[in-house]
């Protein structure tokens, strides 16, 4: 964790300087408005935290939606054992209801 | 009612649930506070709602069933109560992982989280009674469902006030009407999902009842068919079935 | 042949029955103090080592852990109770014998619904004081003491309303007695939530007091009306589906 | 025959009408008809397990029946009520006193119930003494034997004066002296007016006091005046019916002959 922000802290500076040397450089080019160096490095970091953010959202989403349908799924199963039981008594039941006759 | 509602719910649900997906990812708008794991919401609260509902509908089958040994009401209220305890764990595990995203706590003590826990407990007792309890327990196991029902709205109180002194967590709040627009789909497709479950349940549950009375008749049958025949032969046969039949309750 | 009896005295023989039953478990209390002296027993243990447990408790804390502590030792005492009352009658199955007699079903309940309180209040008439000795927080207790003689009533009555009827059908379904914990917790939660909120306020001396125990009243008569209607059903049960009932209701004399 | 009145206006206190008990598959009676009138001591034999208690439970209002009807003193009763209840004892073979009290507390607790019930107070007193028991009167019950309980519980019933006394498996704890008092009461009691249906596995025992006896079997009241089988239990419940020998003049046609054919 501490790496990762020193390695994003320490070289984008540099980075961000070499882009925004050609870029200014180049006349054919407008300067766009706000793409500055700052404006750059607080997007990137906004935009890393929104990615952490709906990447851990989805993930929570994931698991509650899985743990929803995994709940129903297994009472399903349940269930459809249950029938599997109920279909073999019953044919107990009427091979039992043959020998009778 | 037959075999065909069931289905007939269980495709209900499985249609309607790509186009609850569809509506909950792309056509409704994003929380502002929450962002993305407010969409949990969508199918948490039917599941909370729809438990609720299935507590209350559990008590009254055991009511009826207690007044008028009826078997069907039985029924519905052993379906009833495992689907309170099925959508009461989806409910108790969904809540914290939102609650886990959204205040970065899985249990708050939050009013709602601790009625809608302590009723499951109670739903999960009556199980446990109809499963473990001696011959004659079923009458007190429906007793316990009708004090569950009309604890409901009692817990849910009782555990407001006595959350006074914490915060009021006031998660749902006002929706906007296309979150509501969305909601209802959802709980359509779960309820009917769990209402497929239901009846199917409800039907095991009073054909194993006639199942029983079956093999009770067949036994009958056997019985008055060798008592008629005064050989030794009848008098072995009926043995060996009875045998089978032993082996076969025990598997 | 014996005309059925008037609401008014079968309302009387209710009455006598119930308190010939309660004299009778009382009779038997009084011959051995099996039940008053394990349950006493009980109580001084758990308030000991809810003592043991919380005695470091901050000035601030102490308000909030009294309140849980009290109740949750009702708790515990009263599954303890209520199992060693039934046992009793189950121990020569006596409690068949009253269900086969001429007594009204109702008068069994209160009358052991009657004896479980009185236990229970005993138990507290320990408690109590304990608390007020071992936690400054409980001071309140014994400056009022007949809110607090209201309150602990109250909160007991909830208690023994709900255990009976349950003691009672587990003991007739020769049921296991582990249920009977399983079916008590959650049930009785409500109430000692009641109880535990009325107790709260009772000792941050809060206005709101006679506004929850009177809440704690209305509870008690809910669950007192609801157990009462089902004992009979629970305990004996009914026979024959409505096809059998419409039939009986011809009567043939 | 027919569930009403019987002989002079009395009323047949004892009538099931297909009654069956199940528990799950399990059926432990079935579609059993059984009468009992006015001053008749009727024997119900059967094999351990073959239905005897839980027929008595089921009279005596302690389990509900699946199916069938039960009718006291001629009239069909879903629940026994307290009317129903004020005329029938029911001894079962775990005696159901309270061993804290003493035997005369025991026998007052119940008269007093039945008094607060508006029935008229009896003293146990005297009976006490009929039964052999005044001696231990004032002992705890809890340091009796089991055949002084067996007796007191006896007391207890006949204080009420039933008009239907259940009494399952009477015999099982009582000496020679006792069984012959037991024998001498029931018979005081049957000239009252009593209906007495009395349970045992013991075919022995059950002919010196019944008027008539009926086998359960496998959950079925059976005909055992005209059971036909090698087995030797069965033969021997025949046997034991055909001693009686008074079976036989009351039931039906068929059997009857069958069972002249028999001893023939």
């Amino acid at each position: 964790m501490n790496d990762a922000t020193i390695l994003l802290a320490a070289p984008t500076p540099g980075a961000g300087a070499n882009e925004a040397a050609p870029a200014a450089g180049a006349g054919d080019y407008e300067k766009v408005e706000g793409r500055d160096r700052e404006t750059i490095e607080c997007q990137r970091a906004c935009e890393a935290v929104a990615a952490d953010k709906t990447a851990s959202d989805y993930s929570h989403i994931v698991w509650a939606y899985g743990v929803i349908w995994a709940l129903f799924c297994a009472y399903g199963i349940f269930l459809w054992r249950r029938s599997q039981r109920l279909a073999d008594d019953i044919s107990a039941l009427n091979r039992k209801l043959e020998r009778v006759r | 009612m037959g075999r065909t509602l069931p289905l007939v719910l269980f495709a209900f649900g499985a249609g309607t649930f790509p186009y609850c997906v569809q509506r909950v990812f792309f056509s409704t708008p994003m929380e502002r506070q929450m962002g993305t794991v407010q969409k949990i919401f969508y199918f948490h609260v039917p599941l909370a709602w729809i438990m609720m509902l299935m507590g209350v509908v559990c008590g009254i089958a055991a009511a009826i069933q207690l007044r008028r040994q009826s078997s069907r009401a039985e029924a519905t209220a052993i379906a009833a109560a495992e689907i309170v305890l099925v959508a009461g764990l989806g409910v108790l595990i969904t809540g914290p992982i939102w609650g886990h995203a959204t205040w970065g706590k899985a249990w708050t003590w939050d009013a709602r989280q601790v009625s809608t826990g302590l009723l499951w407990l109670i739903f999960a007792a009556y199980v446990l009674v109809r499963h473990y309890g001696a011959a004659g327990s079923e009458r007190l196991a429906a007793a316990l469902a009708i004090f569950g029902a009309i604890d409901v709205p009692i817990i849910y109180y009782a555990v407001k006030i006595w959350k006074t002194t914490h915060p009021d967590n006031n998660v749902v709040g006002t929706l906007p009407p296309e979150m509501w627009a969305t909601l209802w789909p959802c709980l359509a497709a779960l309820l009917a999902m769990s209402l497929g479950l239901m009846l199917t349940r409800i039907r095991q549950e009073v054909a194993e009842i006639s199942l029983d009375e079956g093999w009770v008749r067949i036994d009958d049958v056997v019985r008055s068919m060798t008592a008629k025949d005064d050989g030794k032969d009848a008098d072995k046969d009926d043995g060996k079935d009875a045998d089978k039949d032993a082996s076969k309750d025990e598997e | 042949m014996p005309q059925p009896p008037a609401a008014t005295t079968s309302l009387r023989s209710l009455a006598r029955q119930t308190w010939l039953l309660a004299r009778n478990d009382l009779r038997q209390e009084m011959r051995d103090f099996e039940l008053v002296a394990t349950a006493g027993f009980f109580t001084l243990v758990v308030l000991v080592m809810f003592g043991l447990s919380f005695s470091t408790l901050g000035r601030y804390a102490q308000p909030m852990a009294v309140p849980g502590i009290l109740w949750l030792a009702v708790a515990f005492v009263g599954s303890l109770t209520l199992t060693r009352i039934f046992d009793r009658e189950r121990e020569a199955d006596t409690l068949r014998a009253l269900l086969a007699a001429p007594v009204h079903r109702l008068a069994i309940y209160l009358a052991k619904a009657g004896v479980t309180l009185a236990v229970l209040l005993g138990c507290c008439a320990i408690l109590v004081p304990g608390l007020v000795l071992m936690f400054d927080a409980a001071a309140p207790f014994a400056e009022r003491p007949l809110a607090t003689f209201s309150l602990v009533f109250l909160g007991c009555a909830a208690y023994a309303t709900i255990g009976t009827l349950f003691a009672a059908g587990l003991s007739t379904s020769g049921g296991k007695n582990v249920l009977l914990s399983v079916i008590l917790y959650p049930l009785t939660s409500p109430a000692l939530m009641f109880a535990l909120v009325s107790t709260r306020t009772l000792l941050d001396g809060h206005p709101g007091f006679e506004g929850y125990l009177s809440q704690l009243v209305a509870l008690d008569i809910l669950q007192l009306v609801v157990s009462a209607w089902l004992f009979e059903s629970v305990l004996v049960g009914t026979a024959g589906g409505s096809s059998r009932r419409k039939r009986s209701a011809g009567r043939r004399t | 025959m027919s569930g009403e009145a019987g002989q002079g206006g009395a009323i047949t206190p004892l009538a099931l009408h297909g009654v069956g008990k199940r528990f799950g598959r399990l059926a432990v009676l079935r579609a059993v008809d059984l009468e009992v009138v006015a001053g008749e001591i009727v024997g119900l034999v059967g094999a351990n397990g073959s239905g005897k208690t839980t027929l008595l439970s089921i009279v005596a209002g302690l389990l509900p029946q699946s199916e069938g009807e039960r009718c006291f003193g001629g009239r069909p009763s879903p629940t026994v009520e307290m009317e129903h209840r004020r005329r029938l004892a029911f001894v079962t073979h775990t005696t159901q006193l309270y061993g804290g009290l003493t035997a005369r507390e025991n026998l007052k607790l119940f008269a007093e119930l039945r008094c607060a019930a508006d029935a008229p107070w009896i003293d146990g007193g005297p009976l006490l003494e009929r039964l052999g028991l005044s001696h231990a009167a004032d002992r705890m019950v809890g340091t009796f034997s089991r055949g002084m309980m067996q007796r007191l519980a006896l007391a207890r019933a006949l204080a009420g004066r039933p008009e239907l006394l259940l009494l399952d498996e009477p015999f099982t704890s009582l000496d020679r002296p006792g069984r012959r008092l037991l024998a001498e009461v029931l018979a005081e009691e049957r000239a009252r007016g009593l209906a007495v249906l009395l349970s045992s596995h013991d075919t022995d025992a059950i002919i010196e006091v019944t008027d008539r006896v009926v086998l359960l079997e496998g959950g079925r009241l059976i005909d055992a005046a005209a059971l036909e089988s090698d087995d030797p239990e069965r033969l021997r419940y025949r046997a034991a019916v055909q001693g009686l020998g008074l079976f036989s003049a009351r039931s039906p046609g068929p059997s009857a002959s069958s069972t002249a054919a028999v001893s023939a």
